[in-house]
């Protein structure tokens, strides 16, 4: 009965708070925002944007339960209650946005003298745009208080990470993008239980994989022979060139495929798979490699065409008259 | 296992006195004798027997089993942290990948300069092959310059012509065809301009050219000469058919060249006569206020 | 210089080429007397011994090829031209007796389609 | 006056001009500056100008060589003006200047220590790795035989020598075996390319050339069979067969120059009615070959020598016949027969004599070898010939025999029934013993600078994957000597 009573209450309230006895209920969605606050005698109405919750919107607790013990009237109690809003941002256009906004100005407020890092040390981290924002929470967001939030948000992002202190994570949580691109885990390099080290090199157009294993110096690419494959001396020296300049011809023997483009883009795209599997075998020789030339992955690729080209630069002719 | 050619396996049943050492290569060096097993480190955990049963297999498949090396005995974690202890005690980094990283010894740095893959050829053979590449054909140029030095070391030693000298410093005749890249360099470094004849439009008056003598950076001395041997080859007829005749007579006029033969070294006077005659521009009122 | 046929050739000259510089003999039927004859095809006119030259004129003079060759080309034209047929008209007027279009290019046909076709 | 003057500074000393004599005339001068260079011109006056040519005069004007200085153009696409003067090649001059073998060059270092090619010298397990030079003699005998290639880098050494690898040592072996057992060695050389194949024939030929065989050999087979050459039906044969007198003098010709000491001690013992010239009995093999002079006669005389060489009984040689290029005989030949049918190589006469002796139809009753050389490099697809060789290679190998596509009706018979028994020597790469022992003669020679170690040859072992012609790519026809 007293349940069900209360349930009414509740309904009446739209409130949302489904909690058992004894027990206190997070109020999400929008009605959290209302509270249902006795109307006790002497009870001031909360009329500050200084509210004294804390941040955190996990801690917000609806009001205190309406007793309904049979001592009051129930109805006349229910008559003095009315709804009052958990924080003062309700009666903005952007109250979510902006509780969240005030918080972070607090954090900053009160920790923004820690120690920082320097811009290239700050792990990176993909924001929520504008649009993720107001998408989330529903709100119509200014983006120049957008704009101003963020530039909080990253301030406090590059406190030094051993002196962070855990509210400024949690409040930094919310503004990050669910999926996180830049948080994509090196795998681990090493030589697998059959002495293999594998690697992977481009060029031009070219991609090639190769498994090096100490051995007596043979080749096989794409399952010929090395001067079976290429034709040109100077592509089979650009290929094993990472083994040439190490001294390590002979030493290990080659396995790889290579895949499209031509002879030049195949043979240089090896020389890169090579450097890097001879690293993972030898990793002290990636200074030697690096001068060798084998290290860096060439960016130059054919560059498009365009409209209103013949090639990628190349005009129409074009006489004036 | 594959055999090791190393002269250090040899001393690897040797047991070392341990000796503090000064310098870490050295000790690079020592910890190479130290080790019973050259695959082992610790960027590649590659120790367990089973790498080498199966490697074994490998190699027996292909037929060619090595000789019988003794097994390594696997180091055991104590083993390893002893050896890293006796490093430390030699002063050395354990974890240093100067002394780990490697199983056949570090290059020395910095590695020599034809060892980077896009400087692999000599300065002039290359910028001799991007001349006569045509049409792009990088692989034509680098067969026909191989064949042009193949030409020069099979011909005869050139006979000097003693109005036609040399470049300074250059070897006898009869060492040349032995070294056919000194060859090439000598034949166009002798005919190379030290000027060329620079124009500036319509600053001589009448509407014509004022022209001065600019100096000529090495590259584009080569240049130059290259290009005029080139031009004189590709008006000779060729004696043959077939696709080794292009080189042939690039090769036949690089020998005219050093022996004095070629209209080249008209060229060159002709270019250096001129230089010199107009020299008198140099300081002709018309430069006035013309950044040379 | 060889006599084929009463036509003096170069000795550098092609067999099978100076076989097909005949009117009406083209590269199969030229062919086709060379290997009756046991000629390889890259036999030069200067290196077939006389009796072969003596063979292949003889040979040459049983085809119908030059005058005779001609003769039926005419004939045919001519019967075109008497019975009244619109290709006989065409080869008359010069123009193109298949249908082609005479807006340009007709060159081919001026040079050759005439009644007294020579070509 | 001072254009002149300043040249000089321009010119250098005469390379000719030794020091002394220049300093021994020098005079205080004006244009004799330290950073001066000059006698050179020869206007000087300070050199002796006993020996010096006369400079030439100012470059010609006129010429195409204008004040404008356009003569300093190096256009690249500058249209060719070609040879106005010069006379135009005789017909066949360009093609000889590229077929031209050149098998020695003075500038190379003469190798110190190297052994000549001695009659036992490719017999011995001992000598696999190590070079041996061709003496001056067999060099003319060889090349009579057309064994030496254009492609081949003979013109970078003082003197031609080949590597004895693990396959010559085999081969020659089984060669000798076969000449004392009287027996017919037929044999097929396979390969990839530049693998040494036809090097491998010339070693045998300079085996046979040395221990008195006689040699016979087919340099090219395609100048056989893709009708480049005269060709006329043999009367009386069925089914028709057709000689090449042309090619049959020329191959007579080389016989004969190349086994003349071989052919002039064995006599004729059939008296041979049918030649154009009387070859009385017990005259020697020498003279009957001697008879060939018209290609009219060639292939009677051949026939004449093959019948006496193939004469059972003593003072008979073994024979050695060679063929490169087996694929082209393995397959309808280029010629017609005079009813415009193809004729299949095997119906030429030449090739079906050395096919019959390939296949075992006839054999070689004094004893010898037959080998045949597949090639790689222009040759026709002959798929019977892929499939035999396989199947025989298999054979060898006791694995399963490939078998021949069901639905492919490329395949050729009498091709597949000559190699039906025919053994087979696949070359491959070579090992790093044999790689050092041609790396080490290079290096002897002065081609190869860098110190031949371990290193150096595992480097270019790895570069060939040891395919002696890809060894030689890389070594020889580079542009980092």
């Amino acid at each position: 009965m007293a349940s069900s009573s209360r349930q009414a209450v509740t309904a009446a309230f739209r409130g949302a708070c489904r909690s058992s006895r004894g027990q206190w209920q997070p109020l999400n969605q929008q009605f959290q925002a209302l509270r249902i606050q006795d109307s006790v005698p002497g009870a001031t109405r909360c009329i500050s944007t200084e509210i004294e919750q804390p941040t955190d919107y996990n801690s917000i607790r609806a009001a205190a339960e309406i007793d309904l013990t049979p001592g009051a009237s129930a109805v006349e109690r229910l008559a003095n209650a009315r709804p009052v809003p958990v924080s003062p941002s309700y009666f903005t256009r952007m109250p979510k946005f902006n509780d969240r906004f005030l918080a972070l100005e607090r954090l900053a407020r009160t920790y923004g003298n820690l120690p920082r890092i320097p811009n290239s040390h700050v792990q990176h981290v993909a924001w929520q745009t504008l649009e993720d924002m107001k998408l989330s929470l529903g709100e119509r967001i200014k983006s120049t208080e957008f704009a101003r939030c963020l530039a909080l948000v990253k301030k406090l992002h590059t406190i030094h990470p051993k002196l962070k202190p855990r509210a400024v994570k949690e409040a930094l949580q919310p503004f990050k993008k669910e999926v996180q691109p830049f948080k994509v885990e090196k795998k681990e390099v090493g030589v697998d239980k059959y002495g293999r080290a594998h690697a992977a090199g481009k060029r031009k157009s070219s991609v090639a994989l190769a498994w090096l294993v100490e051995g007596t110096g043979e080749v096989l690419i794409n399952s010929k022979t090395l001067p079976e494959y290429f034709g040109r001396v100077h592509d089979r020296e650009s290929a094993l060139w990472a083994l040439h300049s190490t001294d390590r011809l002979g030493k290990y023997n080659v396995w790889a495929r290579v895949s499209g483009g031509g002879t030049t883009g195949q043979a240089e795209a090896l020389t890169l798979a090579i450097a890097k599997a001879l690293m993972v075998h030898e990793p002290a020789l990636k200074p030697a490699l690096r001068r060798a030339g084998c290290v860096t992955r060439d960016p130059r690729k054919v560059e498009r065409k365009k409209a209103g080209h013949v090639k990628a630069r190349k005009s129409p002719t074009w006489v004036k008259r | 296992m594959p055999p090791r050619l190393n002269i250090l396996s040899g001393f690897r049943a040797l047991s070392i006195q341990p000796r503090p050492l000064a310098q870490p290569c050295v000790a690079a060096q020592a910890r190479r004798l130290l080790a019973t097993d050259t695959t082992s480190n610790n960027a590649s955990q590659i120790q367990d027997n089973n790498f080498n049963g199966v490697l074994r297999a490998k190699m027996e498949a292909f037929g060619q089993v090595p000789q019988e090396e003794p097994a390594p005995p696997a180091m055991s974690e104590n083993e390893m942290a002893l050896k890293q202890l006796q490093e430390a005690a030699y002063g050395l980094n354990t974890y240093d990948p100067e002394v780990h990283g490697h199983k056949f010894g570090v290059p020395a740095l910095p590695i020599a300069p034809d060892m980077n893959h896009k400087r692999r050829y000599d300065t002039v053979v290359e910028q001799v092959t991007k001349l006569l590449m045509r049409d792009g054909k990088l692989a034509k140029a680098q067969r026909d310059m191989a064949m042009i030095l193949n030409h020069l070391r099979s011909s005869p030693a050139p006979k000097i012509n003693p109005a036609k000298p040399l470049i300074p410093g250059s070897p006898a005749p009869e060492q040349l065809p032995l070294d056919p890249v000194g060859y090439l360099t000598v034949a166009i470094d002798s005919v190379a301009p030290l000027i060329k004849i620079r124009k500036y439009a319509k600053l001589a008056g009448g509407g014509r050219a004022l022209e001065l003598p600019a100096p000529l950076h090495l590259r584009q001395r080569r240049r130059w000469a290259f290009g005029w041997i080139l031009d004189v080859v590709n008006k000779k007829p060729s004696r043959g058919s077939g696709r080794g005749m292009f080189p042939t007579r690039v090769a036949e006029e690089i020998i005219a060249v050093v022996e004095g033969r070629s209209s080249v070294w008209e060229k060159r006077n002709e270019i250096h006569k001129k230089g010199t005659a107009v020299r008198a521009n140099v300081f002709s009122s018309r430069m006035k206020g013309i950044k040379l | 210089m060889v006599l084929i046929l009463g036509v003096n050739f170069n000795e550098h000259k092609l067999v099978k080429k100076a076989l097909e510089t005949f009117y009406a003999l083209g590269p199969a039927k030229s062919e086709r007397i060379l290997a009756k004859y046991c000629i390889h095809p890259r036999a030069k006119v200067g290196t077939l011994p006389p009796k072969t030259v003596t063979a292949l004129t003889a040979e040459l003079s049983t085809m119908t090829i030059e005058n005779d060759a001609r003769k039926i080309v005419q004939d045919n034209i001519k019967r075109l031209r008497d019975i009244g047929t619109y290709r006989g008209r065409r080869h008359a007027m010069g123009l193109p007796v298949r249908g082609q279009r005479t807006r340009n290019q007709t060159e081919t046909s001026r040079r050759l389609n005439r009644v007294e076709r020579r070509g | 006056m001072s254009a002149p003057n300043s040249l000089r500074c321009l010119l250098r000393p005469s390379a000719a001009v030794p020091r002394q004599i220049a300093a021994a005339t020098w005079t205080p001068s004006p244009w004799i500056a330290p950073f001066s260079t000059t006698p050179g011109a020869g206007k000087a006056g300070t050199t002796p100008k006993k020996n010096v040519p006369k400079p030439k005069a100012a470059a010609p004007r006129g010429v195409g060589m204008n004040p404008t200085g356009k003569k300093q153009s190096m256009k690249k696409f500058k249209k060719a003006q070609g040879a106005k003067t010069a006379k135009p090649p005789l017909p066949g001059e360009r093609k000889a200047m590229r077929k031209r073998i050149q098998l020695s060059n003075n500038n190379a270092l003469p190798v110190e220590g190297l052994a000549e090619l001695e009659p036992g010298t490719m017999l011995n397990p001992k000598n696999i790795g190590t070079m041996a030079a061709l003496p001056g003699a067999m060099q003319d005998n060889l090349r009579s035989l057309e064994a030496f290639k254009a492609t081949q880098f003979w013109p970078m050494f003082r003197q031609p020598a080949t590597l004895i690898r693990s396959e010559t040592v085999d081969l020659m072996n089984r060669m000798q075996s076969a000449a004392s057992k009287k027996e017919t060695l037929r044999l097929v050389v396979t390969g990839e390319r530049i693998t040494g194949k036809s090097l491998l024939l010339l070693q045998s030929m300079a085996y046979g050339l040395q221990n008195d065989w006689v040699v016979i050999n087919i340099p090219e087979a395609q100048e056989l069979t893709t009708a480049c050459t005269e060709y006329a039906p043999i009367p009386d044969t069925d089914p028709v067969q057709y000689m090449q007198n042309n090619y049959c003098l020329k191959m007579i010709q080389a016989i004969r120059k190349a086994n003349a000491s071989v052919l002039s001690k064995i006599t004729t013992a059939y008296s041979h009615p049918e030649l154009p010239q009387n070859i009385p009995i017990n005259s020697t093999l020498l003279a009957l070959a001697n008879a060939a002079k018209e290609p009219e006669s060639a292939w009677v005389v051949f026939q004449a020598l093959w019948k006496e060489l193939m004469r059972k009984g003593a003072a008979r040689p073994p024979v050695l016949f060679t063929l490169d290029g087996l694929p082209h005989i393995m397959k309808v030949s280029d010629y017609r027969s005079p009813a415009f049918e193809l004729i299949h190589s095997q119906d030429l006469a030449l090739v079906r004599l050395f096919s019959d002796v390939l296949s075992g139809a006839t054999s070689l009753p004094n004893g010898g070898a037959v080998l045949a050389a597949t090639t790689r490099g222009n040759a026709p697809r002959s798929p019977s010939m892929d499939l035999a060789l396989a199947q025989r290679e298999a054979e060898q190998a006791g694995t399963e025999l490939p078998k021949p596509e069901p639905y492919f009706k490329g395949y050729d018979l009498r091709s597949e029934e000559v190699l039906k028994t025919v053994s087979v020597m696949k070359l491959k790469g070579l090992s790093k013993v044999e790689a050092r022992g041609l790396m080490e003669y290079w290096a002897a020679s002065g081609i190869f600078r860098a110190t031949v170690d371990e290193k150096a040859v595992a480097a270019k072992w790895a570069l060939s994957a040891g395919v002696v012609g890809e060894m030689e790519r890389v070594n020889l026809l580079t542009m980092h000597p």
